[in-house]
């Protein structure tokens, strides 16, 4: 369904992607784990075609590799959902509205279905008492829901949930995992992008690991993803030295 | 589908209020100027036309010309150059006195020596000057006519102002509607570019460039109607204070009306779609 | 700190090429009509000051009147009323054979019954019909005078013309300027709306109204002072197209430009400065 | 320093804060935990004056209370320091510049101290080496890490950061949380929002719990932020039942 073959991604000297080749079947569930940095989001983008591989072929069902026209690129993201990490919701448009608009421009179901559709939509994500509200009246918490229901409102094919429970509390984030992985079993495939080990042990599915641009399928979670050090005493005095953080940005 | 556009193109209008009346009042002022050069030139073609009518030849007739013969020469020349008034003898002295004003003169003057005139005024397509002097050859092959006399220079003088006028019209009239196009195809895009992010998210949802042009296209055309409805009433306005002062200053005709509405949605249509086609190249990667 | 203003504005206009020159041409689209009117007005009010310098008196001579009264005359009416030029009997018996143009109606006459007479020209002051019915008034009192005349009813005509003609330039100029206004306001309003966001950040960073404001009028008024630059080469252009045709259209004296380029940077300032106060006060909650 | 004495926050119908009183002293170390929606980033917007309260007042050093003047909330906001949970980077500016400007806002440093200092933030937050991109060319930690890094170079005498470390990984989240500890060490207070009980945890300080609008201050972690679920059998059906979750949202 998926297939990454010897992709390669650079912006500029900056290297995001190194030789990546992987593949996803239909209605798999794969958790990509990888450092902020890592390519997670670039690899996301690769796969919804809003940037090309610098070399390599990125092959999304029958569409396979080289620049698709315009008209494909539509024809393909209306095929898949996507989580974004930054949300992407329309400031001028209620929730509603931002979850319905997902749902006429899929062009599968009829007028008729846009409305109850879009209401299970926000009532999975628990957000069915804001359909008002516009994006800038939400919580950060509020608008990821909004954006994930946005995604699974069409039940398509393929969702990409890129870091989707980044601004959720453990039990709503806990709550989400659940939906996307009811989804999953529902029959589409399922890709999530996260940082926190802990994400990827809830969500269960396949593991691929992305560290510095270059995969490690199925690895054991590194030593970026120790847990945090425990608690420290209150306003006590820091136990390590004021070093600079070693920088996770630079290396292409 | 289309009453989906119409919606979208309502609710947008209606969630930025202020940017779409913002873009109403530049495309209104942009019409209006327009507008208000569409009314100068048709009141001075119009006024053109009127001093055009006054173009006239005088034929001069021999004193031994009858009735008869006078009124076959008329009917001849209703015929082949335009009507004519007959001005007797008595009634050349008359004018030519109250032409002079001074009594004193004419007393040293005594007799009458003016003949007999017709007075032609010619159809439109012959108050030219080539069309005249043509015109003058062969009245003055008819024996009845003794000489043609019309403003030979004056007519050129005439002819020469019209066609630097409608020179003049034409150059005011091309920046006039450069500067309209332009103004309506920036606010448009200003318009559109302050919308840049929401276009940007419709591609990532997958939606086709129609989808994402329509309603913004639509919302244009209501808001180039709505402009152009403000701009005839300023132009209405501004003729009714000119017809106070000014006799015989008109409104627009009908025709030029609808070819002032259906040019300005014209040119909003080919502005707002150029304007979006451009944001969706550069946008939807 | 005023560097910092210019660096950002230049920073602004650089990295939204786009809309800046969007902005500009919309701009530049607006002043150049009113620079055409400007044009316009500027040479129709050359011409009607040419046709007002036409405007000239006729005072007829007694026929008794010596050469050295009629000069004591003249010095007379050069001081009190403009300059005067002497047409003998003879020139003006010229002068009636040429305008009456047939020969025949001459022949009658026989004898020259025209008397001499000064052509004043009045100054520029007295060049209307009121000024001009006194000055005839007081000359006629002059023994050496026969009697005045002027075209009474032409002067009073053309009075009302001038007066029409600077009606509806005030009327039409109105609606230009305030065009103008508009499509300036509206334009760097939507300039503004589009960078909003911006606008929002530099508040929640604790920026003073000033601190925000200052580029965005900076890069206002520089995008004018463009904008004008262009509306003027165009006018210019459109001046060296009509002289071709039209004799004596001249460009704008350089006051007129001066006053043009700086009231269309107070009108920027002011516009931007209201579109940002405008802005400053719905969003910096 | 920051004193709350009975505010209430209503967005309409919506109560997002019930009585809130508590107050923060100078170079105090506070955390406030909450669940999404609790009403973390509004009590965080009244400290700012992005808003005010509907009953009850606010003061922040010597501005108490009442509606201040554009210039007093431009002069307070000059003095905090503010880590966006969405960030609220100027897209058309480089990082560089998008840190350089709180510098040249703040008007306390010289025209020659711009560069060093906001050179120093950048690389105290580790993106020394992307200071001249765009933020819409960074990935989501990438920014994370611009907006702590304008929210410090200022060395603010109140530094407010909602959810900081949301988009980064554990490792990079403990360094940002050790650089928020050092500055506090410095003399700022610190007051963090989040709604994990890890970043609480490994941040220290006092804790203070918002649950729907309500404080309790020093509280246990309650139920709502227990760790997630174990990891699940990879693709296994999940054992709860598919109900929709319990919304978080409603409930004025
Ligand atoms: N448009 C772009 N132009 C230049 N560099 C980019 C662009 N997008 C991403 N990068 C760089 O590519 C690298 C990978 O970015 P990416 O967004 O894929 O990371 P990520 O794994 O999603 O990280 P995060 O968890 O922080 O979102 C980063 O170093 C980023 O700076
Ligand atoms: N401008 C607004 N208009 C209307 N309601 C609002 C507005 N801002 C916030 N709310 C509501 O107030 C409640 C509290 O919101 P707040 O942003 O303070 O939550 P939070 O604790 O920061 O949550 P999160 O962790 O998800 O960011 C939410 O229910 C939200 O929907
Ligand atoms: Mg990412
Ligand atoms: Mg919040």
């Amino acid at each position: 369904m998926i297939q990454f073959e010897h992709v390669t991604k650079r912006y500029g000297e900056r290297l995001a992607l190194d030789d990546v080749s992987w593949r996803m079947n239909e209605g798999e569930r794969v958790c990509l784990l990888g450092h902020s940095a890592a390519g997670k989001t670039t690899l996301l983008r690769l796969i919804t075609h809003e940037t090309q591989p610098t070399s390599g072929t990125v092959a999304i069902g029958t569409l396979r590799g080289g620049r698709l026209s315009r008209a494909h690129r539509a024809l393909l993201r209306r095929t898949i959902g996507v989580i974004y990490e930054d949300f992407r919701l329309l400031g001028d448009r209620s929730v509603f509205e931002n979850v319905a608009l997902a749902v006429r421009i899929s062009g599968h179901f009829a007028d008729s279905d846009v409305i109850p559709r879009t209401l299970r939509a926000l009532e999975e994500v628990g957000l069915h008492g804001k359909q008002a509200a516009l994006p800038g009246e939400l919580s950060f918490g509020e608008r990821q829901r909004c954006a994930i229901a946005r995604a699974i409102v069409n039940r398509p094919a393929i969702l990409l949930a890129d870091e989707p429970t980044g601004a959720l509390e453990p039990r709503s984030a806990a709550e989400v995992l659940a939906l996307l992985g009811r989804i999953q079993q529902e029959g589409a495939a399922v890709l999530l992008g996260t940082t926190r080990p802990e994400v990827d042990d809830a969500f269960g599915g396949r593991r691929i690991v992305l560290e510095d641009g270059r995969l490690r399928e199925g690895g054991a979670p590194e030593h970026a993803f120790m847990p945090l050090p425990a608690a420290q005493a209150s306003q006590a005095p820091h136990a390590a030295p004021p070093a600079p953080p070693a920088p996770h940005t630079g290396g292409a | 589908m289309h009453l989906f556009f119409w919606r979208e193109a309502w609710r947008s209008f209606q969630a930025h209020r202020g940017l779409a009346l913002t873009t109403v009042f530049s495309l209104a002022a942009a019409l209006a100027l327009a507008g208000v050069f569409l009314l100068v030139s048709w009141n001075a073609g119009q006024a053109l036309h009127w001093i055009g009518d006054r173009r006239e030849m005088i034929v001069y007739l021999n004193d031994d010309a009858g009735e008869a013969q006078v009124q076959a020469l008329q009917a001849k020349i209703g015929e082949l150059y335009g009507t004519s008034t007959f001005v007797s003898r008595a009634q050349a002295w008359e004018e030519f006195t109250t032409q002079v004003g001074d009594p004193e003169i004419l007393k040293a003057v005594g007799t009458n020596p003016l003949p007999a005139s017709l007075r032609v005024r010619l159809r439109p397509a012959l108050q030219n000057f080539p069309a005249m002097s043509e015109c003058a050859k062969q009245l003055e092959q008819f024996p009845e006519v003794e000489a043609v006399r019309f403003g030979g220079e004056w007519v050129q003088r005439l002819d020469a102002l019209n066609a630097g006028a409608r020179r003049a019209a034409v150059a005011v009239g091309l920046i006039v509607a450069l500067a309209m196009v332009f103004v309506l195809h920036n606010t448009l895009r200003l318009a559109v570019l302050a919308r840049r992010q929401q276009v940007e998210i419709m591609i990532k949802l997958g939606a086709s460039d129609g989808f994402v042009a329509t309603p913004f296209v639509f919302e244009a055309l209501l808001e180039t109607l709505a402009a152009a409805a403000v701009a005839l009433l300023l132009v209405f306005g501004l003729q009714q204070a000119l017809a106070q002062r000014l006799d015989g200053v008109t409104f627009l005709p009908l025709e030029w009306i609808a070819a002032f509405v259906g040019g300005a949605l014209v040119l909003a249509w080919i502005a707002s779609a150029a304007a979006l086609g451009r944001i969706l190249r550069t946008v939807g990667a």
